[in-house]
């Protein structure tokens, strides 16, 4: 029911229903308005479950956004805005709403207490996942998934300030303007739709008018001002190192393409103010968690700030003054307050209001009594109370329910500070400095009354600015000042299931359960009753547990403690903090210059390391990547062929000591290198196993050009600067990375110098640039670089240019290569070319391997130092029984080898015991006409020519395979050199 | 007092009231026989088995805190056996077949899900590195299954498998991997110690451990003195600290690992799930939660909490391999604190000092091997022998470099493993 | 988390590569033995609290830098360049 | 002999704009990186001073032709010849994008995790930083506008990012 019939309505659904709301407001106002008390189904018992708060610590009023895939499963109806057209659907509950099959769990719930699951399903074994499990994940879980990849944009974000202020009430307000009139750069960040917090909700006074006119005025002040930034929709949802905010901002208005539905905030701020106000708590008593029954400032934010009534009989239940006010503000929207029902001690029964009250009406208060029952099944109808004259049951549609107030203290708690308990209030506040540079004013704090909001808030504000060198002034002004007094009251006495965590149906008898099967820690009595796990996080009901849990156990509630809070302080959907992840955008593409050519080409591009490269070049009548594969052999072995080679890391290493620092980095020497030379290099890491392997060509005396392989480019940046500024920063050198600014292509093949002669400025022979020469060319006067070097065993050179010219020149030597019977190939023939040659990648360089289990001791030099030199001598590390590298042969080429394939003797049963060693690399060759493979293989230096079995269980192989030398391809190097 | 359906059911007639307290909470003793420091899953999984393997009952937890409040409790409960280096290979799987039959050991119901386990790899020589262990998972007796793109998508249709950054090539599946309810591990290895005997006490911190003449005599405790014949470290993030109290500097370095849960939701993960192209692995709970972690934060800490990046990065990862998850929402996140070997695989070993022993170097891998570590380091404690499974644990392989688990291949930097 | 870079500034933890212990500083001598190579490869101090560790600016200057920092709070107390400090 | 076809690294993929935030490709003649060796600063920036106008700027300034960039590392946009500084071309390796209209700060914030407040990061301020994923440098060329550079190679991914971000706030 509404107070007044609304100017404009929008259409929604609920459940199909159509409901009319008013734009913006909470579709709990809209339901409510409309009459509906039934909105969900609870978690375990799916008890019926209406409204029960008027904010995002909702326990019960959980629904389904949306169909399809912009489904969105368990939003709170209580801060989901009204639309037109939202579709808005009940959770939880089959077939519908108002009969839930399920409801039968309710029927046999005293056989289902806290923990009963881990007593029993146990028997027999193999029914756990056959049927138990299935069973109870079904009938658990609330809202479900669409199933469908999210459809809609969501967003991150950075912002900075000096001061953030987390909530916008009488304090966050008053301590934004003080801080921003001093000059500070200010953020503002409220959860809620409209800025003013509490103030929007009750009647109060400030300077002598309606706190809400008070509020506008701030609220135009501040948003005149150009340091300050005003968020709402914003919740801060975690507080985290050095002055960083998370903060998921709801946007605002209408969803469209390309337009962000939430943007996640990282916010780093100099100073933060908490003053994220209080939530109020509710009691435990029989049957609390009827429709209709909600919490008592809930109620008032209905009737007063949406004009919504939620019942036509309201009975108010309390331990504090808010009964009062609750019951001033009904009766003045003319709703009928059936009983006041206060559980502090004071006469019997009065009729009417107390004296602080200062508006009454014509209602009976019963003081010292109690709430221990409710009927009405779907929606509340009456409730009992014990009076200190007896019992009566009162009818009623709705009861408003106040426990006292708890500050929402979880920020100050989120880098392991631990509240401290307040006897006054009943309740934690925030102890100081739990967070470096956050402070706290207001009801958070534990300050209830107005004035003491702002004048607590301004205090703060001006510390917080003075702190930053700003010079505050502090003025506040005049406001309500009334008195907060509560007397505990957690738990009503007597028999019935008394909720207390509404989401997960944790009742005060599993807390009491627990404590009698010694999980009497609250860390233990959470896990084992599931209490304050639901999506609330125990909000609103974890002090009213830890209540319980004291007395059980016979403690104070501050000997109880409290759990941990955890961020985020709100659900966070995986969508806004993993923005920008989806599809693509996970990782940076790296294209090199002449990927739009290769992909004219129809190759296939895969992934190396960022980068795409070509896997094959296919022509028409290929049927397979193989036979693709097989002829770009060919052309390198017989003709020549052309690959792009820039992913390569190429760094630039100069200066007195850049000899000196190769030297200490690869194992062998290259202070030794003359100018015009290239030499292949090896690196240890540290612990002396292999990290990379590569090419380095000296340019000049002081001046060196070192190739990485793609994957470890930057990883090779970063080691280089850790030996030139941390190991050894004695050593003049510098390290720049050059591999971005030369498109460089390999030329393989016997006609590979016939092919550059047709495109250098200057033609080339074997005197001027023999084997392992590097120098600088010209290329249409393009200064270029060449580098005779050989990744297949052909005669091969790669040639570089600037890389603006990086896609012209393959085109070109693409076409010459073509000429000559030769053409472009990808990364398929690459891996032949270099398995038939034994040249190692990292699939044998794996991080697990040893120059010495390579075959490459001797290009440890023992002449210098180097890194990993002294730990690759480790005993451990050398010996026979370490695995080899070997190449492996087949006995034919329909005999297939698998990598990762294990390598057992061949009559040895395939144990890991008997496990020798595993296969790495493997490829048909077509220029053997078999398979080969590299693997490593125990003692297997010793072995060559043994005949062994290749097993691969997953692929069902096992193929007898002779061991050989891993350079299988013109062993005396012969081709590179001719 | 057993636990079954038909004591529930009669509990449940009765008012809950024959329920007695799972474990006592006894009043340290001068002396036992063998005292553990920490009760976590490791620790008490180690006095159960002495107690029951060895006759060992005469024999003490001390924790600091409360009982599985550690990283046991703490995890994305994860159950597997897909190692593939000699040494972790043995042990995983032994570990993994006492899973299978745990919950009879206990009669305590740890929610074992042998649900199956996708590890995804999205190029060639992933898949040629995934092959090598399953090959190896295969060849110690245990199960793997190699999938291509279509056999995974037979199991895991709603991945994103079209114009993604890794496409997904394909992946071992290991159906015996599952998942377990952590907390109930814990606890149902506190009942079991208890029921035998064991004196589980809380709250009781290790100051000082008593060392004469290089054999352990006993420890210091906020409860006092305890004198005990032996003493087993088992205490995960903070074995550098407890070991110190010995003399002893540990190759570990403590990081922060952060885990996630969305708001409970109806069943639509039905696996473990593992992406292949930045550490994400995801599962749901019976309760409905999406429970999934990533990799550790990377620098060294004691705080249990993590920050943004590492959060980041996780849901940037959900949000490229399954963005039908990103409607849900992120309820909560921890930390706990790893004990990062420079190799990534454990330590179960003797110690210089005579009598104590220590049970370490988890990383964060360590609530599978809980019965597998539990057993083997009684075994150890009870007979001075290494237990077959567990024997290449050992300390001093470092120093040496023989019999480096290095499953990573990442070397000695401790935060890469 | 927020590390002051000597060269930039202020910058988000995401900018940053972690290494670990700033033993790396000292680089045991090529004969110092296997026990000084153990402890300067795998062995830690691992303090619960103050400790000096290596981090290198990577999406940033290239700077490496080393961190005084609390490991169980997460309080940065001090950085410096790696190349310029004590080893 | 070959003809050679140049390509800059944005081709085909700019100019972009949304919202009145503009992205044009910048295209320096030439870039040097200039990286002094040891105790060679005074000597270099002299020399700089002498060719091009403008010294080596302190850490995170651009000084006319010369921007800071990296840890003993310096990017001149022009031609220069220098001893005692080891002297890379890179005019071909990183892509330059000019970000600029009254809400380019929206947008870069939307992908950097650096402070870009007019007041804190004022014009020809340098950051080596991050954009989403990438390493980037990025330079306040103006009071709405900045200039990015990034690896060629990442060119098209430098803007896709920055499109979808100024789509995201054109809709605010």
């Amino acid at each position: 029911m509404r107070l007044q019939a609304p100017e404009h309505t929008v259409d929604f659904t609920f459940d199909g229903r159509r409901i009319k709301g008013v734009l913006g407001e909470p579709v709990a106002a809209a339901l409510l308005a409309n009459g509906i008390k039934l909105v969900a189904r609870s978690f375990k018992y799916h008890r019926p479950r209406g409204v029960m708060s008027a904010g995002s610590e909702e326990q019960n009023a959980l629904v389904t956004l949306g169909r399809g895939a912009q489904a969105e499963p368990n939003v709170r109806a209580t801060t989901l805005e009204v639309a037109a057209g939202l579709e808005v659907w009940s959770q939880n509950a089959w077939p519908s709403l108002r009969y839930d099959v399920m409801a039968v769990n309710d029927f046999v719930a005293p056989f289902l207490a806290a923990g009963f699951y881990y007593k029993t399903f146990m028997w027999p074994r193999s029914f756990w996942e056959k049927l138990y499990e299935p069973v109870i994940r079904r009938a658990a879980g609330l809202g479900a998934l669409s199933g469908e990849n999210n459809a809609e944009t969501y967003e991150k974000a950075f912002a900075f300030c000096d001061v953030l202020v987390i909530g916008a009430g009488p304090a966050g307000l008053m301590a934004a303007l003080t801080a921003a009139r001093a000059g500070a750069d200010v953020i503002l960040a409220d959860e809620d739709t409209a800025m003013g917090g509490r103030l929007l909700r009750e009647h109060e006074q400030i300077d002598s008018r309606p706190a809400r006119e008070w509020v506008a005025e701030v609220l135009a002040e501040l948003d005149a001002m150009p340091n300050v930034r005003l968020m709402t929709r914003t919740t801060v949802t975690g507080a985290y190192d050095q002055g960083t905010y998370g903060a998921l901002e709801r946007v605002a208005g209408p969803r469209m393409p390309d337009k962000p539905v939430a943007c996640f905030w990282r916010i780093v701020a100099k100073r933060a103010i908490l003053c994220a106000g209080a939530l109020e708590r509710p009691i435990a008593f029989p049957n609390n968690d009827r429709p209709g029954i909600m919490i008592a400032s809930a109620v008032r934010s209905y009737v007063n700030r949406w004009g919504v009534v939620p019942g036509k009989a309201v009975a108010v239940f309390g331990n504090n003054d808010d009964v009062y006010r609750t019951a001033r503000d009904l009766v003045v929207a003319g709703v009928k307050v059936v009983a006041v029902i206060d559980s502090r001690d004071g006469e019997a029964v009065v009729t009417g209001n107390r004296d602080d009250v200062t508006l009454g009406g014509d209602y009976p208060v019963y003081m010292g009594a109690q709430v221990i029952g409710t009927k009405g099944r779907h929606a509340l109808q009456s409730i009992t109370i014990r009076h200190k004259g007896g019992t009566r049951t009162i009818k009623a549609d709705c009861l408003a329910v106040s426990g006292g107030w708890n500050p929402t203290v979880h920020l100050t708690c989120h880098m392991n500070g631990r509240p401290t308990w307040n006897e006054e209030i009943a309740s934690f506040v925030p102890t100081p400095d739990s967070v470096p540079g956050l402070v706290t004013a207001g009801a958070c704090n534990g300050t209830f009354s107005t004035a003491g909001c702002l004048s607590e808030a301004a205090e703060v504000a001006a510390q917080v600015a003075g702190g930053l060198g700003l010079k505050p002034k502090v003025t506040v002004p005049a406001a309500d000042d009334a008195a907060y007094s509560v007397t505990p009251l957690w738990a009503v006495p007597g028999k019935g299931r008394k909720w207390i965590d509404f989401q997960n149906d944790v009742h005060v008898k599993d807390i009491k359960l627990a404590a009698q099967e010694n999980f009497r820690s609250v860390e233990h009595m959470k896990r084992y009753t599931t209490q304050g796990m639901a999506p609330d996080q125990g909000k609103s009901s974890n002090v009213v547990a830890l209540a319980v849990l004291a007395d059980a156990t016979g403690r104070g509630i501050p000997e109880t403690g409290t759990t941990t809070f955890r961020p985020p302080y709100v659900p966070v959907p995986i969508a806004a903090m993993g923005a920008g992840g989806q599809g693509k955008g996970f990782a940076p593409q790296r294209f090199t210059t002449s990927h739009q050519a290769s992909v004219a080409r129809g190759a296939p591009m895969i992934e190396a390391g960022l980068w795409y490269r070509p896997s094959y070049f296919p022509q028409r009548g290929e049927t397979d990547w193989r036979a693709s594969c097989d002829r770009e052999v060919g052309y390198v072995r017989n003709a020549v062929g052309v690959c792009d080679v820039s992913t390569l890391g190429k760094i630039d290493i100069q200066g007195p000591d850049a000899s000196a620092l190769l030297d200490f980095v690869y194992t062998n020497k290259f202070s030794t290198l003359k100018v015009g030379r290239v030499r292949y290099g090896l690196m240890l890491r540290e612990d002396g196993h292999v990290m990379d392997d590569g090419t380095t060509a000296r340019l000049g005396e002081t001046h060196f050009v070192m190739t990485t392989t793609t994957a470890a480019a930057s990883q090779m940046m970063r080691h280089l600067a850790f030996v030139l500024q941390v190991l050894r920063p004695d050593l003049d050198a510098t390290v720049i990375s050059a591999t971005e600014q030369w498109a460089q292509f390999a030329v393989a093949g016997p006609q590979a110098r016939t092919l550059l002669n047709t495109v250098l400025d200057q033609e080339i022979d074997d005197k001027s640039w023999p084997f392992m020469a590097c120098g600088a060319v010209r290329v249409g006067g393009v200064a270029g670089r060449l580098f005779r070097i050989s990744f297949s065993g052909e005669h091969a050179y790669e040639i570089a240019v600037p890389a603006r010219y990086g896609e012209s020149l393959f085109r070109i030597l693409v076409a010459q290569a073509e000429v000559l019977g030769g053409g472009p190939y990808g990364m398929e023939a690459l891996n032949v070319l270099r398995i038939e040659k034994g040249f190692i990648t990292h699939a044998e360089m794996h991080g697990r391997t040893t120059a010495y289990d390579l075959g490459m001791e001797r290009m440890v030099s023992a002449q210098k130092d180097c890194i990993g030199k002294t730990a690759a001598a480790r005993p451990g590390l050398l010996g026979a029984e370490r695995q080899q590298l070997v190449g492996l042969r087949a006995k034919g080429s329909d005999h297939a080898l698998t990598t990762g394939a294990h390598l057992f003797e061949r009559a040895a049963a395939e144990t890991r015991e008997n496990s020798q060693g595993y296969v790495t690399s493997v490829c048909f060759s077509p220029t053997f006409g078999t398979y080969l493979a590299l693997g490593f293989l125990e003692n297997g230096r010793a072995r060559h020519g043994e005949v062994i079995k290749l097993r691969d269980h997953l692929r069902g192989i096992s193929e007898e395979v002779t061991v050989c030398d891993p350079v299988f391809f013109d062993p005396t190097g012969g081709r590179a050199r001719g | 007092m057993g636990y079954s359906g038909f004591r529930v059911i009669k509990e449940g007639l009765f008012g809950q009231k024959g329920w007695k307290p799972v474990w006592r909470d006894p009043a340290p003793k001068a002396a036992y026989d063998a005292v553990i420091i920490g009760g976590g899953g490791h620790g008490l999984s180690t006095a159960f088995y002495l107690a029951k393997e060895h006759g060992m009952t005469n024999i003490a937890v001390l924790e600091k805190g409360y009982i599985g409040g550690g990283n046991v409790g703490r995890n994305t409960t994860i159950v597997r056996a897909n190692y593939f280096l000699p040494g972790n290979s043995e042990f995983y799987s032994h570990s993994l077949k006492m899973w299978e039959t745990l919950e009879q050991e206990l009669n305590y119901n740890v929610m074992h899900s042998q649900r199956g386990l996708i590890n995804l790899f999205h190029s060639d020589s992933q898949r040629d590195a995934f092959a090598r262990r399953g090959n190896a998972m295969i060849n110690q007796g245990d199960d793997a299954i190699l999938l291509d793109q279509d056999g995974v998508r037979e199991y895991l249709p709603y991945l994103d498998f079209d114009n993604v950054r890794f496409p997904i090539y394909g992946g071992l599946y290991h159906p015996r991997g599952g998942t377990a309810r952590h907390d109930a591990v814990a606890w149902g290895y506190a009942r079991g110690a208890d029921l035998r005997g064991v004196d589980i006490i809380q709250n009781c911190e290790v100051t000082g451990i008593d060392i004469e003449g290089g054999v352990v005599k006993g420890v210091q405790t906020t409860r006092g003195a305890i004198r005990a014949k032996k003493v087993g470290i088992v205490v995960a993030g903070r074995s550098s600290q407890v070991a110190a109290m010995a003399g002893m500097r540990l190759p570990i370095e403590s990081h922060v690992l952060q885990a996630f849960v969305t708001e409970g939701l109806k069943p639509v993960i039905d696996h473990v799930v593992s992406f292949g192209m930045g550490h994400f692995y995801i599962s749901q709970s019976d309760k409905g939660g999406l429970v999934f972690g990533g990799d550790i934060d990377f620098y060294a800490s004691y705080a249990a909490r993590g920050n943004l990046p590492m959060k980041e990065h996780v849901m940037d990862a959900a949000m490229t391999l399954m963005p039908m998850i990103g409607k849900a929402k992120v309820l909560r996140s921890w930390g706990g604190i790893m004990d990062m070997t420079p190799d990534g695989s454990p330590i179960i070993d003797k110690t210089p000092t005579e009598g104590l022993f220590i049970d370490c170097g988890w990383c964060y891998g360590g609530f599978k091997a809980v019965p597998g570590s539990g057993f083997s380091f009684a075994h150890l404690m009870a007979t001075g022998q290494h237990h077959a499974p567990a024997a290449k644990f050992r300390l001093d392989r470092f120093r040496t470099g023989a019999g480096l688990m290095d499953e990573e291949g990442t070397g000695s930097q401790h935060n890469l493993h | 988390m927020r590390i002051t870079c000597p060269n930039c500034g202020e910058r988000d933890r995401r900018e940053f590569y972690y290494q670990g212990d700033a033993v790396a500083l000292s680089r045991p001598a090529p004969d110092a033995g296997l026990e000084a190579w153990d402890d300067y490869l795998h062995n830690r101090e691992n303090p619960a609290g103050d400790t000096r560790d290596l981090w290198f600016h990577e999406a940033g200057c290239g700077a490496w830098v080393v961190v005084t920092r609390n490991t169980a709070t997460h309080a940065v107390l001090d950085t410096a360049l790696a190349e310029r400090s004590p080893r | 002999m070959a003809d050679l076809i140049a390509l800059t690294p944005c081709a085909g993929l700019l100019p972009l704009a949304h919202g009145g935030v503009e992205m044009v490709e910048v295209l320096p003649a030439r870039l040097m990186s200039v990286a002094p060796f040891a105790g060679q600063e005074a000597a270099v920036s002299a020399q700089l001073e002498a060719q091009i106008g403008a010294g080596l700027a302190p850490p995170n300034r651009r000084s006319g032709a010369v921007t800071w960039f990296g840890h003993g590392t310096w990017m001149i946009a022009g031609d220069v010849a220098l001893a005692g500084a080891a002297v890379t071309d890179q005019s071909d390796a990183w892509a330059v994008v000019q970000v600029s209209g009254a809400r380019a700060e929206d947008v870069l914030a939307r992908l950097v995790p650096v402070d870009f407040r007019a007041q804190v990061f004022k014009t020809h301020h340098v950051a080596k930083t991050m954009l989403g994923h990438m390493a980037v440098t990025v330079i306040r060329t103006g009071p709405d506008s900045v200039e990015i550079m990034v690896m060629r190679s990442m060119a098209r991914t430098l803007v896709h990012d920055l499109g979808v971000a100024m789509r995201a706030v054109a809709l605010r």
